[in-house]
């Protein structure tokens, strides 16, 4: 007595072809492919946009796992809706906190940070500080303040 | 949509008397301890989690109410500072993560949605299984944690006070991040369900509305639980051995702690209260004998919140240091999910008009939620307006807006949902006359507990205070009154309620004929839910029309 | 009116132009809210009654919304929402706003309490003095743990992050005591975390400022026939403090009330300790100096005779900055309620 | 819909239907639903730690760039290789389950063990390396090369996302022997029977897609 589920519509967004090998070694060129360009271009250390390109570059490489090795071109519907919704929250979820970030007080923002005019102060060399903290000071009517 | 009305036949009556002898209920097929331990069918494992959840809510409780004692008076009066602080985190703890957030979910999700769809399981049954197991292993290590030095941070663990403070973090974070598993296998499970498991008929467009609900409430647990389960390990080793992660003193940031706390945390308010709108959809349905006024704009309302409800979490920060800029955005934000909820506040208004009402126990808290949905979802609003919540934020006036959603909506819902589906899950009746006096009891006494909370948070006092000024008793005196009121409630229903599960009268198959697809079977249900053939859902649920003269005109 | 809705409401007395603004949105907002929970109930009590259930399987009619209805649902709240987020917003930028002219004093939170500073001193503990009429920009910051600066009165909360500055403003616009509540947990003793805000009018809080900045230097020296000759003492807690950090004073004793080899300089300056001899000493220039100059004389009870002499490491006024600086650090002991009256101590 | 493979296997064994699925193509595909949503209840796992990455990285930019070329690019990039080159034995495994050559199928797997193994190793040189100049998180830093404010934060970014990483390596290499071992014993993988050798694959497809974008984002600043 089967359950004739109401899920037709999913079993045809489900439905695989089944390629030849061959399909994946070109993706796996690809790759290869790409990654020797971000390389070569991460070692050109450009200012800017180094970090943009490899990650467009990494975006690229990203989609073509996503797609053909673990097959989200034959996979449709919902998982595709999963899989989207789930990268689409990751840009969501950051773009809040930088958006704030970058207009907070500038107070607010750590010190020493592109954002802060305060000082960052140098909480002492030792292994058991580490660096360049924002360490308040003792008394708040020395630090700059920031307008 | 239009119902197919044009189908005689009732909806389904798959399951025949006489083979009613063969298939015992669910309750007493396999009556070994292992057949209960063990057990696959997520009958058994909603009534397991049923139990731990009322055990916890008894632990949270008895926290309450050793919180408003103390504060009777403004000095100490039961125990120390340091056991206070711990005692209402302790508090926030158990209510959050081991008694609202699988409350309604894990509890009448894990029973009913499979009846809801004419399934006969959830999709991963053993994975099921599995969330209960994870969710008590996760509370026996936060217990642990909260027994052996316990933990006085604030159920929020803001950094950097829960990074330096001596008592015990780690075990308890590691504990809820432990419990955060089983609420996303919960969640996995009942998306994968909705997908596949439909019975025939049973389209997208009419599932129950709780179904829906537990939908969204999955979407949600499935995206925002990853988050907070990060950063709970991040704290937890940041206490331990100072990575510096959000340590101010290293450049780090507290306030993008928040900002990952709240991603989490704000959603997670909505899966405890997603659910609960979803059981009142159902009970204002069945006890007025009406189609939902306005399915559609419910179920999308559903999905809204969840959506919208994700990217309002800034509120929560507006007088953290967080850019002005960023509190206009989630402030703007934040009215949207207000204006998702108003949309099913008014259409269960709309359900009850030209019904037929019938006023038993779930119906009286269902009068009860409405009024707290309203008074705190518009109070939610008050402190999602900017300029207010400068001087509401963290002060009583959230305290009790935040237990007029969580207890005013959710509790309701799930004693609703208890009273509505006892004699479904138990096959008993309970003492209808009793079930109403403690519903009043109950809404009676929320009131004179939180009602007088608004008023202390308007006149400036905090919230997490051991002690407080002199000029803030005479209110805190009549909110612990209330709470007292609000437990003796609670107990009258522990008591009536077990009664009923032994001695209670036999209810059969369907005491308020709801029309409610999980009516469909049996009361309790056969373990595989249903009898014979499979059965087919040709009407929308909840559909009280007369067949002679249905006339239906189409739906928004 | 205002003053009626605010008793029935129990909002503090209204004393800042922002709480004025304020209050009337929160009359707007509580008042719709009161009006909505309640027509809702009644509509929903009146449907109970009107449509009671008159057959146990009765039938009834299929009701769903019209477009325009459901329209009707989202718009009107929706209208409201956005009007109070308009306002709201508009209140709140203007509170995180300062204006130009505002006075700036320093917020410092620690556990447990409230430190004010003016940026040409004095500075003081858990009473601030503020002019009215006259906006006053708050720099807060904290020194351990997040706190949060609140004044009910004026409507205001900003919380303390630890090594940033936060700001918020205020102008407040009647003469007299406010508390100050602290409204982010900070462990233990996060309810005695109070203080309180004294609003002077401008003149009298001239007068006050001029007394303090004069304070207790000139008390002590005022045998000096040339005062402008004495190193402003702001400056000397600087240089007091630079001191301690070049001289190495700060591997030995901290400055945040936690031990350490030697003992915390914070709150240090005019305790009573017993030494190791049986007898009391009271903690004061003379005993300092002393302690430099020749660490073994007298131990205080539980600290071992590790401290090297500074004889001749420091020059008179190198010392006596340091002195200042230990002075500076002085701190009455948290208090277990508001307190009575000025708690500040000039710097000397 | 039982079309769905166009080159069956011949005596391909039918896996069990569970009793409350509806089909065999219904109970396959609630199994790979249930596999993206875990996958991505995995990528917001890491996004809390791309959130932390993308403020620090917007708040320090100078410290960011300075730390990331403290690392060794060369070493980073072949880990990336061997990581793609694992997800591609790994694809080819499902390409064989599918054609019921369990043989093949047990290689592929092992070949990707390896090469985790591999990735295993030289994230292994990789640390003790920062261990020994002391580029570490927070506290424990002590690299006198860099004196930027931030640069401890990097370290306890790059530490904590490789670390979490390289455990979801070790999960998806326990999980993978469980198809390897199967491939071997039973031998039953055929054209109706390869979910689990898929769900197996998907989620070491996973790893190396957050490893894809860890490399950019940790060595190429």
């Amino acid at each position: 007595m089967a359950i004739a589920n109401e899920s037709r519509q999913e079993d045809r967004n489900m439905r695989e072809e089944h390629h030849g090998a061959g399909r994946y070694w070109v993706i796996w060129a690809a790759l290869l492919v790409l990654t020797a360009i971000t390389y070569v271009t991460g070692r050109m250390h450009m200012p800017t946009f180094g970090l943009l390109l490899a990650l467009i570059i990494a975006t690229t490489k990203g989609t073509l796992v996503a797609l053909y090795f673990m097959h989200l071109a034959d996979h449709r519907g919902a998982n595709r809706l999963v899989f989207a919704v789930s990268i689409l929250f990751v840009i969501l979820m950051l773009i809040a906190p930088l958006a704030d970030v970058g207009t907070r007080y500038r107070g607010s923002n750590p010190p020493g940070s592109q954002y802060s005019d305060l000082q960052a102060v140098d909480i002492g060399a030792n292994a058991q500080q580490g660096r360049y903290g924002g360490q308040n000071k003792p008394d708040t009517s020395e630090q700059s303040e920031g307008h | 949509m239009t119902p197919s009305s044009s189908i005689a036949a009732p909806g389904a009556t798959p399951a025949h008397e006489e083979h009613h002898d063969h298939h015992p209920s669910y309750l007493v097929d396999g009556t070994t301890i292992r057949s209960w331990l063990l057990t696959v069918d997520h009958k058994r494992i909603g009534l397991m989690f049923l139990f731990w959840v009322l055990l916890f809510f008894l632990v949270g409780g008895i926290f309450a109410l050793l919180i408003r004692v103390e504060l009777l008076t403004p000095g100490p009066t039961i125990m120390d500072a340091m056991t206070y602080n711990r005692t209402f985190t302790l508090h926030g703890l158990v209510m959050i993560f081991l008694f609202m957030i699988p409350a309604i979910p894990a509890v009448f999700g894990n029973f009913m949605l499979p009846l809801m769809l004419g399934a006969k399981d959830v999709a991963f049954p053993r994975l099921n299984l599995l969330s209960l197991y994870i969710y008590l292993f996760g509370a026996v290590l936060a217990l642990w944690g909260m027994l052996n030095g316990g933990l006085d941070t604030g159920w929020t663990f803001y950094t950097p006070y829960s990074a330096h403070t001596t008592t015990t973090v780690a075990p308890v974070l590691f504990g809820a991040f432990i419990i955060g598993f089983s609420s996303i296998v919960t969640g996995i499970n009942f998306i994968v369900t909705c997908h596949t498991m439909r019975a025939p008929g049973i389209t997208w467009f009419k599932m129950p509305l709780f179904v829906w609900a537990l939908y969204a409430t999955s979407c949600i647990q499935v995206l925002a639980t990853p988050v907070i389960g990060l950063l709970l390990v991040l704290v937890a080793v940041e206490n331990i051995s100072g990575i510096g992660m959000f340590d101010p003193a290293r450049g780090g940031d507290p306030m993008l702690f928040q900002h990952l706390f709240w991603f989490y945390s704000h959603p997670a308010v909505y899966i405890m209260v997603l659910p609960a709108f979803g059981v009142m959809s159902e009970v204002v349905a069945a006890f007025s004998r009406k189609n939902i006024f306005g399915y559609r704009a419910v179920a999308y309302s559903s999905l809204g919140i969840a959506f919208v409800g994700f990217f309002a979490w800034g509120h929560h920060m507006f007088v953290s240091g967080q850019s002005t800029f960023a509190a206009g955005m989630f402030g703007a934000l934040t009215m949207l999910v207000g204006v998702f909820t108003a949309i099913k506040v008014f259409n269960w208004v709309g359900t009850v008009y030209k019904g037929a009402v019938d006023f038993k126990t779930p119906f009286a808290y269902f009068c009860g939620f409405l009024f707290f949905t309203v008074f705190g979802g518009m109070t939610g609003i008050a402190l999602g307006t900017v300029s207010l919540d400068v001087a509401w934020h963290d002060t009583y006036f959230v305290v009790a807006h935040f237990h007029f959603i969580m207890v005013g909506a959710t509790i309701m819902a799930f004693l609703a949902a208890l009273h509505y589906w006892f004699p479904k899950m138990f096959g008993r009746m309970y003492h209808e006359g009793w079930g109403l006096v403690s519903a009043a009891l109950i809404i009676l006494g929320f009131n004179a507990t939180f009602i007088p909370q608004f008023l202390l948070g308007n006149n400036g006092m905090p919230r997490r205070y051991y002690e407080y000024p002199e000029r803030f008793q005479a209110l805190n005196v009549a909110s612990t009154a209330g709470a007292s009121l609000l437990a003796f409630g609670f107990i009258i229903i522990a008591m009536y309620l077990t009664y009923a599960l032994v001695y209670g009268r036999a209810a059969g198959k369907n005491p308020w004929r709801s029309k409610g697809y999980e009516w469909l079977t049996e009361s309790p249900p056969p373990t595989h839910n249903f009898v014979g053939p499979q059965p087919t859902y040709p009407e929308e649920p909840h559909f009280y029309v007369d067949p002679k003269k249905a006339e239906v005109p189409d739906a928004v | 009116m205002s003053e009626l809705l605010n008793n029935i409401l129990f909002l503090p007395e209204a004393a800042s132009t922002f709480a004025e603004r304020v209050d009337m949105l929160h009359h707007f907002v509580v008042g719709t809210t009161m009006v909505m929970s309640a027509g809702v109930g009644l509509a929903a009590l009146f449907f109970f009654f009107r449509y009671r259930r008159r057959l146990p399987a009765q039938a009834t009619e299929y009701v769903v919304p019209t477009l325009k209805t459901e329209f009707l649902f989202v718009s009107v709240p929706l209208v409201f929402f956005l009007a109070w987020f308009g306002i709201g917003f508009r209140d709140f930028t203007f509170v995180t706003t300062p204006p130009k002219d505002s006075m700036d004093v320093y917020v410092m939170g620690k556990q447990w309490m409230w430190k004010f500073a003016y940026p040409e001193g004095p500075n003081g503990v858990n009473v601030l003095h503020v002019p009215a009429n006259r906006p006053v920009r708050l720099l807060i910051t904290s020194r351990d743990v997040l706190h949060s600066f609140y004044v009910p009165s004026f409507r205001i909360k900003m919380d303390a992050v630890p090594g940033r500055y936060t700001q918020i403003w205020f102008e407040a616009t009647k003469p007299g005591t406010y508390q100050v509540l602290c409204t982010e947990y900070c462990g233990l003793s996060h309810s005695k975390m109070l203080a309180e805000v004294v609003v002077l009018p401008q003149e009298e809080f001239d007068v006050w400022m001029k007394e303090q900045r004069r304070g207790r230097l000139q008390d002590r020296q005022d045998a000096l026939a040339d005062t402008s000759l004495v190193p402003p003492v702001a400056r000397m807690v600087e240089q007091g403090q630079v001191l301690a950090g070049t001289q190495g004073c700060l591997k030995c004793h901290s400055v945040d009330g936690s031990q350490h080899i030697g003992p915390t300089f914070l709150g240090m300056y005019d305790r009573v300790e017993r030494l190791q001899d049986g007898q009391d000493v009271r903690v004061d220039e003379a005993y300092i100096t002393q302690s430099m100059m020749d660490p073994g004389a007298h131990l205080v009870v539980g600290y071992q005779n590790v401290m090297p002499t500074y004889q001749g490491k420091l020059q008179g006024p190198e010392t006596a900055a340091i002195v200042e600086y230990i002075k500076s650090l002085r701190t009455p002991n948290v208090r277990e309620s508001a307190s009575e009256g000025p708690a500040y101590d000039a710097i000397q | 819909m039982q079309s769905s493979v166009s080159t069956a296997g011949a005596a391909a064994p039918v896996p069990r239907l569970a009793m409350h699925f509806a089909s065999l193509e219904v109970q396959n595909h609630a199994a790979r639903l249930g596999m993206w949503l875990f996958l991505a209840t995995e990528i917001l796992l890491f996004a809390g730690l791309f959130v932390c990455y993308g403020v620090y990285r917007f708040l320090f930019p100078d410290a960011w760039a300075a730390s990331s070329r403290s690392l060794d690019l060369t070493l980073g990039t072949v880990n990336t290789v061997v990581l793609i080159t694992s997800s591609l034995t790994a694809a080819l495994a499902v390409h064989y389950a599918k054609e019921g050559k369990n043989k093949a199928v047990a290689v592929q797997i092992a070949l990707t063990l390896l090469m985790a193994c591999g990735f295993l190793v030289i994230k292994y040189f990789e640390y003790s390396h920062k261990f020994h100049i002391g580029t570490l998180p927070g506290r424990y830093y002590f690299y006198e090369g860099i004196q930027l404010p931030g640069a401890p934060l990097y370290f306890t970014v790059y530490f904590f996302s490789t670390a979490l990483h390289g455990l979801h390596v070790l999960i998806g290499m326990a999980v993978l022997t469980f198809s390897m071992v199967r491939a071997l014993k039973k031998a039953d993988f055929g054209p109706n029977n390869y979910t689990m050798v898929e769900l197996g694959s998907m989620y070491w497809h996973l790893v190396d897609l957050v490893w894809i974008f860890l490399f950019p984002m940790l060595y190429l600043v």
